[in-house]
């Protein structure tokens, strides 16, 4: 009964001539015709949206009422460390004194911008116990590729070019064999142990001089603190390996311990889940990248040095692996980062960790008692469950994950790692109250008493939606990718 | 201890804890080696919010931003006048704070807007398919490349001078582990004509040739001539956009034939914020659609018919296809490309043009000022665009310094020799200077110079 | 299936200890018991919700999803110009510079906000055709009642205090009363005639030496502009009365006609209504207060005035009515209501109040068709049905109003103007587009063929909004006001 | 014309004034008599966003304001940290954007704020109930006046001295035509027992007493015994306070026994702004429930019997009851009093507290300060809550400017004899005021004084 029912599109309500904006304009005669040659001018029509800023306002504010984030409810999405993104860090990278200074503007225009860079390597370098870091990496993603670029660099440097196999566990995100393919490496799959962590008798057959190095979350993506990890790295050390810290799940260890104690020598953090800035719906994020002294030399350029006269840009890095990005990275992020850090100090950012651990297995405890547990032990932040435990009707982690959005609840992540069957990654993150944890046991445990009396309406949820479950199918037969 | 992000309780700690089974929560930690934990402390008081409030307001008051000065620096970066109810949209906690869509019927609004930001994309660049984002622009390119190089299994690359250094040194770090070749095709800037001199390096084994429109000087050089010379090379066209903003008054990529148009999109409504984050798109003909990079959200129906929108085609994605993926890219510039939609859904195509031809009058208007004043020196031939180059008197040490205490920014000094001659400047006029500002400009060069 | 059903109360989620703000504190070493003597210290518990920041931007984003402003939809409100607030007037008034004035500021440092309210007031008078403005009223009910004291302060002037009745028609706004009684007037009620206005002739009787005035809107709250206006204005000019305008109606006219040109002897304006400041859900409003040159000794002080060396506060002001409200006014809202004539201009405005005019005709010629049209002429920026004309299952006003709620629009007033049965008044204001009227044509000419087909739907009506009809009787009769 | 906030196009208004049966759509004011509209017509140009930006914030930076100064200026207006959250929430524009809730199936979300709004008002003040918002703590105290007017049918008022100048001038324009009559208790600095001044005043024909806590100059005087004096006269007591941030530490007026308490609470997050919009409150005992004024927010139930609030209790109000109402008030401050709740959210008790112990201890510590200076003479003698009153050496009109110019406001200078001499100044410390700054002002202040 709604007045607009279903998606309406922006082009669809465009009427011709109405203005949502009106710029500033040049006050100077000059015509298109005189200063574009015919030749290039547009003849093809430019069919944007005429719409009136009321009409601009309704419709995205109505798609943002269609959108659910951390503000909206819970969302214990894993991997993802969806916690509270506080209201400040937005102000900050807003004052004009940040958002309009242009990249290139001189340095003695932009020492405070400098010094928020710095200042930021430095506490990164302090959190996660590396010794540099370039912010210059736009994502997780992006960190990955730009340490694996180093790696190769390093070994281009040592005339190691034979070693090109990167050895990632096949619990690993994507991003991690999709980066090192991308900085030309192949990668080679270790299995997971029984006990869900690396075994370095497991490890052992894989070694070998073709090794670039190792790539590992610790805690991994199954919420499992790697306890043999001082050993794993020794291990690729011994035969000449580096080791790459997925800093995704720095969340459950920050405060706690150090990539760099454990024997990791390069790490990429992921801004947009550890230190609390905005996800955006997809981005931006943003991945600094810390590296051991042996390979500091490759990190990108421009990096910030500090001089008598100031801060300053310095491309003075004849092994740098060159620029990653345009300009320096995703400076509005990085301000809202550190504001965080700042914001928590020391002992609230070790107590954040502490808390999403405890939340965790708090879930962890009370959710195993109806779902799977594969891997029955205190996890750290995260943990994996594996379907339903009494499940007759064969109600899938899909139809779960749909159903708890009835229940207005962002479901946790499904199907990933790939390689416990019909996944559930429960990240609580810090940002939960008990009262909300308790809630979110027992809907779990209604989903599990439902799964038997009437599984049929599990497996059509949501109901309550905009739409209803989507034909993702038919979407990837048909693209129909505009309008 | 008690703090706003933080929301459980000591008492509720204890309990949690008592439940897991454990006299208290660090047990958790036990796990970690002892000696690793003892290193892991380090000095940092918590600061209340007015605290960092103050400290980062000290640290931006160290800067001095555009919106103080009368800036002509461009190069990649432009200052435009972004509308209040875009500002205002953009932040709603809704967008601002939700994940990846990863669960559509959660997050049809987020979708949509994608699927729009597609639209406007392919729309504007002439192109058939866009992505829902990059990184930027440089990165943008960077991937454009690489999915030549796999589309196309050939080793060599042209670029055409005038491509964006940025773009230029990133696309290098890409490819700089790959067999590939990268011929650099210099032109002097009295040397209009592009195709004379590209004609004979291309080859079979040309993969791709990447051009920049205007190019990083504000040059327009790219035209249905060259590209259908590209193309009739067996090579693909990937052209380079610094600004799309240009796309309001010139002729779309699409349309010239190009198959490939990338570029940072930072005109569309972000602010400069000191480099980033900024936002790549990526527009495609449709032939590349299974070999694009990143994010596509498409249209579908749901159980009960409705239409919605979901990601799609994610086989060629990292959490899928993992090391086979088409590229690695997986959090990209999401709120970034909503930006991108609601700048274009309030500038209409009357404002981008209105805002395209403001840039482009003050640039030949400043570019003719300045020309008169003799230290000055025209660098910039016809046709440009909204940024041209003048030799302007830098060699003097304090023209900078003097040039800022009396509130100018006067644009960004090229690097001797790449490819003009010493203190050439490039220059970029926003649609927020005045004329007024541009002869305030030129006095105060005339000043400088004794 | 919601996670949480119904209200839940900030209270009711408060946990002990739990902190939502660290606001500086002093680092003094001082403590409450040597400050403070015992018999003034708080002893009462002080029961204030304990929640984090997470938990308060959860619960008050819920509210927000619970509530509906100009910006969720169209919002055809009668008497309420609820018209699209620009997003850049909230940009302005939040500057620095104005936002962190403090009023008693020596007026050196506050040259630039004095500006603002002297421009503001000349801008007002220009607009209105009066001679002098006061910005001090809070809201449009404030302004009358300044209006008002001033009438009576100048009768005391005049020894008249005799004169003590204000006749008010009986389609007026309840303020209009009311703010008469506050002001010590006795009211007296004006019939309105058949066609709506008031007839010279229906006036002749209640004039008498007793009257100090007379109270209109034009176009009155029928919609209908006034036509006789000025020879009305002339009759009260000539027992010795005064004339007051409530310009809730103004965005009708603004432009095309002027109070002080029809005679009228005071006007409020309601910023919050004519230009575009927004409502808030019911205030702050501003109801600025002008008048003609023979009552402006009488507004409130202090009044900016220029002197060579800049603007000042004036308090010299001997037959003043005095203050009529803390410090200067709504500051922050007059920003926002300069800055939207500013945006418009002359000709802005002008079109502003013809689009809300030509809107307003629009529905009433395609509504007409199918509920009563009691007063049945062009209408200028809002019109009053009477129910529907084929109504026999007697749906009602408010069933009507109740069902428009199930197709996201927010109902015209109901029942108000008093004097029209089943009264539904319609204002589109000029913040529509053509798309949107036609919608609400369709799905009025929808709602008068269900009341046939299927009233008691209509009955029963809302169905999807978060909670159904709501017992407003069972309210007033145990007040429940606190929890 | 095409502008941003007039979306109707000129085809539209043509095709819509056909449809009425018009040529034109100007034909709809061929009502307004020719001789008026031709007077309407004035000069002011449309100004696009950019513009009105400039103009404003041109106009913004001929202010000089606190957050750039060291400011000791309270007297009635109070600068305050405003936390992040609170800006952004209480600017969503389902807030910002809504009418009154007169239809409250679509605004259970203003009303479920306004109704913790009342319930924390009146947990702060001790009361029973409060309304949902007054214009400001002037006009609310006005209010309390005439409701105790209108209840009692008694015509004497006593106002306690040390009520803040703004209020009693409102007070006193609101009661100007009444037949009532006010006694003013004026008490000199020395005499801190108000009780025995007060007492012979009293008498059958005291409607109500009005006290300020912390009285205007920052005094604690309000004792059980004084509202116990008063209510043994038969007279009800009207408390005003200034600043219920003073809450935190004090115990509340309803403890002690007042009848009415009002007062302004812009404290509770609301930005100086020059003045307003503020918030007034108004808490009464539930005997007064059905003659309060402005609106009330009740809880109910819905037709399938879930809870749900709506506006109650109207037949006291303006719309219903007309020239009987109890108050004319309609629009009123709705979006400060959720700011209200929000700030009170936020704080929570332990917030409020520190606040107000910060600005106590402050005060304490600046008051010991500034009179050990000899040119600075301290007429306030304990007890003194934030605000206090020194002689300052301002009989030198330099003094002001000279102490702006080292960036302090020193405070608010009282008008001479009311009550104290010459040269009082009253100043406020806000919990923003740090050890340092205080001392730097005292030494300025010595520089100030050869
Ligand atoms: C374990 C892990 N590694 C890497 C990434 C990639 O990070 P980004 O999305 O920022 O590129 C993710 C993101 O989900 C992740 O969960
Ligand atoms: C005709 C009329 N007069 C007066 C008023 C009172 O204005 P305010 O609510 O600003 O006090 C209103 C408000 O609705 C109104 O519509």
């Amino acid at each position: 009964m709604k007045m607009q029912a279903g998606p309406v599109l922006l082009n669809q309500t465009s009427v011709p001539g109405r203005r949502g904006y009106l710029p500033p304009v040049s006050e100077l005669p000059a015509s298109e015709e005189e200063l574009i040659p015919p030749s290039f001018r547009r003849t093809t029509p430019l069919n944007l949206p005429e719409l009136s800023e009321m009409d601009v306002t309704r419709h995205f504010t109505r798609l943002s009422q269609r959108s659910f984030g951390v503000d909206q409810g819970f969302y214990p999405l894993g991997s993802c460390t969806m916690k509270y993104n506080p209201k400040l860090l937005e102000d900050l990278a807003s004052l004009p004194g940040f958002r309009d200074l242009h990249p290139l503007q001189d340095e003695s225009s932009t020492q405070g911008a400098l010094r928020i860079i710095y200042t930021a390597e430095k506490i990164f370098a302090t959190i996660t116990g590396m010794d540099a870091f370039t912010l210059q990496p736009a994502a997780g993603a992006h960190g990955e590729l730009t340490g694996l670029l180093i790696i190769k660099a390093a070994l281009r440097d040592q005339g190691e070019l034979a070693r090109e196999i990167i050895l990632i566990p096949d619990s690993a995100h994507g991003t991690n064999p999709a980066s090192a393919a991308l900085a030309g490496f192949k990668v080679q799959k270790i299995p997971s142990s029984v006990a869900g962590i690396i075994e370095p008798e497991d490890l052992k057959p894989y070694l070998s001089p073709q090794v670039a190095g190792l790539m590992l979350t610790n805690p991994n993506t199954l919420g499992l603190f790697e306890e043999k990890i001082l050993t794993v790295t020794q291990m690729i050390h011994d035969i000449g390996g580096q080791v790459y810290y997925d800093g995704a799940n720095l969340n459950a260890i920050m405060g706690w311990a150090r990539p760099g104690d454990m024997g990791f020598d390069l790490v990429h953090l992921n801004l947009h889940k550890t230190f609390a800035t905005p996800h955006g719906g997809g981005g931006p994020g943003s991945g600094p990248l810390g590296v051991k002294a042996h390979l500091a030399p490759y990190l990108p350029v421009p990096r910030v040095v500090s001089t008598p006269t100031g801060l300053k840009w310095s491309y003075d890095a004849p092994r740098t692996i060159g620029k990653v990005k345009g300009f320096w990275g995703h400076f509005a992020v990085i301000i809202k980062a550190l504001a965080y850090i700042y914001s928590l100090g020391y002992e609230g950012l070790k107590q954040a960790a502490a808390d999403a651990v405890l939340a965790a297995n708090y879930l962890q405890t009370l959710l195993k008692q109806d779902y799977n547990l594969p891997y029955d032990c205190h996890c750290m932040h995260e943990f994996v469950l594996s379907g339903l435990k009494d499940n007759p009707a064969g109600v899938r982690t899909m139809d779960l994950a749909k159903s708890l959005l009835d229940y207005g609840i962002h479901p946790p992540t499904v199907y990933f790692p790939l390689i416990v069957a019909e996944a559930l990654m429960i990240e609580p993150t810090e940002s939960v109250t008990l009262d909300l944890l308790d809630a979110f046991v027992a809907i779990m445990k209604d989903l599990a008493a439902r799964a038997k009396t009437t599984p049929e309406q599990l497996k059509k949820a949501p109901y309550t939606t905009p739409v209803r479950r989507l034909n993702e199918a038919e979407a990837a037969r048909h693209p129909v990718l505009r309008w | 201890m008690g703090h706003p992000y933080l929301p459980l309780t000591d008492p509720e700690r204890r309990r949690m804890a008592r439940v897991i089974g454990l006299q208290d929560p660090s047990e958790l930690f036990a796990i970690i080696p002892e000696t690793i934990r003892a290193q892991a402390s380090f000095e940092l008081p918590a600061h209340n919010e007015w605290a960092v409030k103050k400290l980062f307001t000290q640290w931006a008051a160290e800067n001095t931003p555009c919106s103080q000065m009368i800036s002509f620096l461009g190069a990649g970066a432009y200052e435009h006048a972004i509308p209040a109810a875009l500002s205002y949209l953009v932040s709603r906690s809704e967008f601002l704070t939700a994940y990846t869509p990863y669960q559509p019927e959660f997050s049809q609004g987020l979708l949509q807007a994608f699927f729009e930001y597609q639209s406007l994309i392919a729309e504007l660049t002439g192109m058939d398919v866009a992505n829902a984002s990059m990184y930027d622009g440089p990165t943008a390119l960077a991937e454009a490349v690489l999915l030549a190089y796999n589309a196309s299994n050939k080793r060599e690359f042209i670029v055409i001078s005038g491509l964006n250094p940025e773009a230029q040194q990133v696309l290098q770090t890409y490819t700089a582990h790959l067999p590939v070749k990268m011929h650099y095709l210099a032109l002097r800037e009295q040397e209009p004509e592009v195709n004379a001199s590209l004609a004979p390096l291309l080859s079979g084994q040309t993969a791709a040739v990447i051009i920049q429109y205007p190019d990083f000087f504000g040059r327009l050089r790219l035209t249905k001539e060259l590209l259908n010379l590209i193309k009739e090379s067996g090579a693909l066209s990937i052209i380079y956009l610094n600004d799309p903003v240009c796309l309001g008054l010139l002729e779309p990529p699409g349309a010239l034939g190009a198959d490939l148009v990338v570029g940072e999109a930072q005109s569309f409504g972000l602010p400069l914020s000191f480099g980033g984050p900024y936002l790549g798109f990526f527009a495609a003909k449709k032939d590349f659609l299974r070999n694009m990079p990143g994010r596509l959200v498409g249209k579908t129906t749901d159980s009960d018919g409705e239409e919605g929108f979901v990601l799609t085609l994610q086989t060629r994605e990292q959490h899928i296809r993992r090391e086979k993926a088409t590229s690695n890219i997986c959090t990209n510039q999401a709120l970034c490309a909503i930006t991108a939609t609601i700048y274009l859904s309030l500038l209409g195509p009357t404002g981008l043009k209105e805002v395209a031809l403001s840039t482009v009058k003050n640039s030949h208007y400043l570019y003719s000022q300045l020309t008169r004043i003799p230290a000055v020196q025209g660098l910039s031939p016809e046709p440009f665009f909204h940024e041209f180059v003048v030799g302007l008197p830098t060699a003097d040490a304090s023209f900078f310094p003097k040039m800022k205490e009396q509130g100018f920014f006067p644009g960004y000094q090229l690097p001797t020799g790449r490819p003009f001659s010493t203190n050439a400047c490039l220059l970029y006029t926003s649609e927020l200077r005045t004329k007024d500002e541009m002869d305030r400009f030129c006095e105060a060069i005339e000043r400088c110079v004794p």
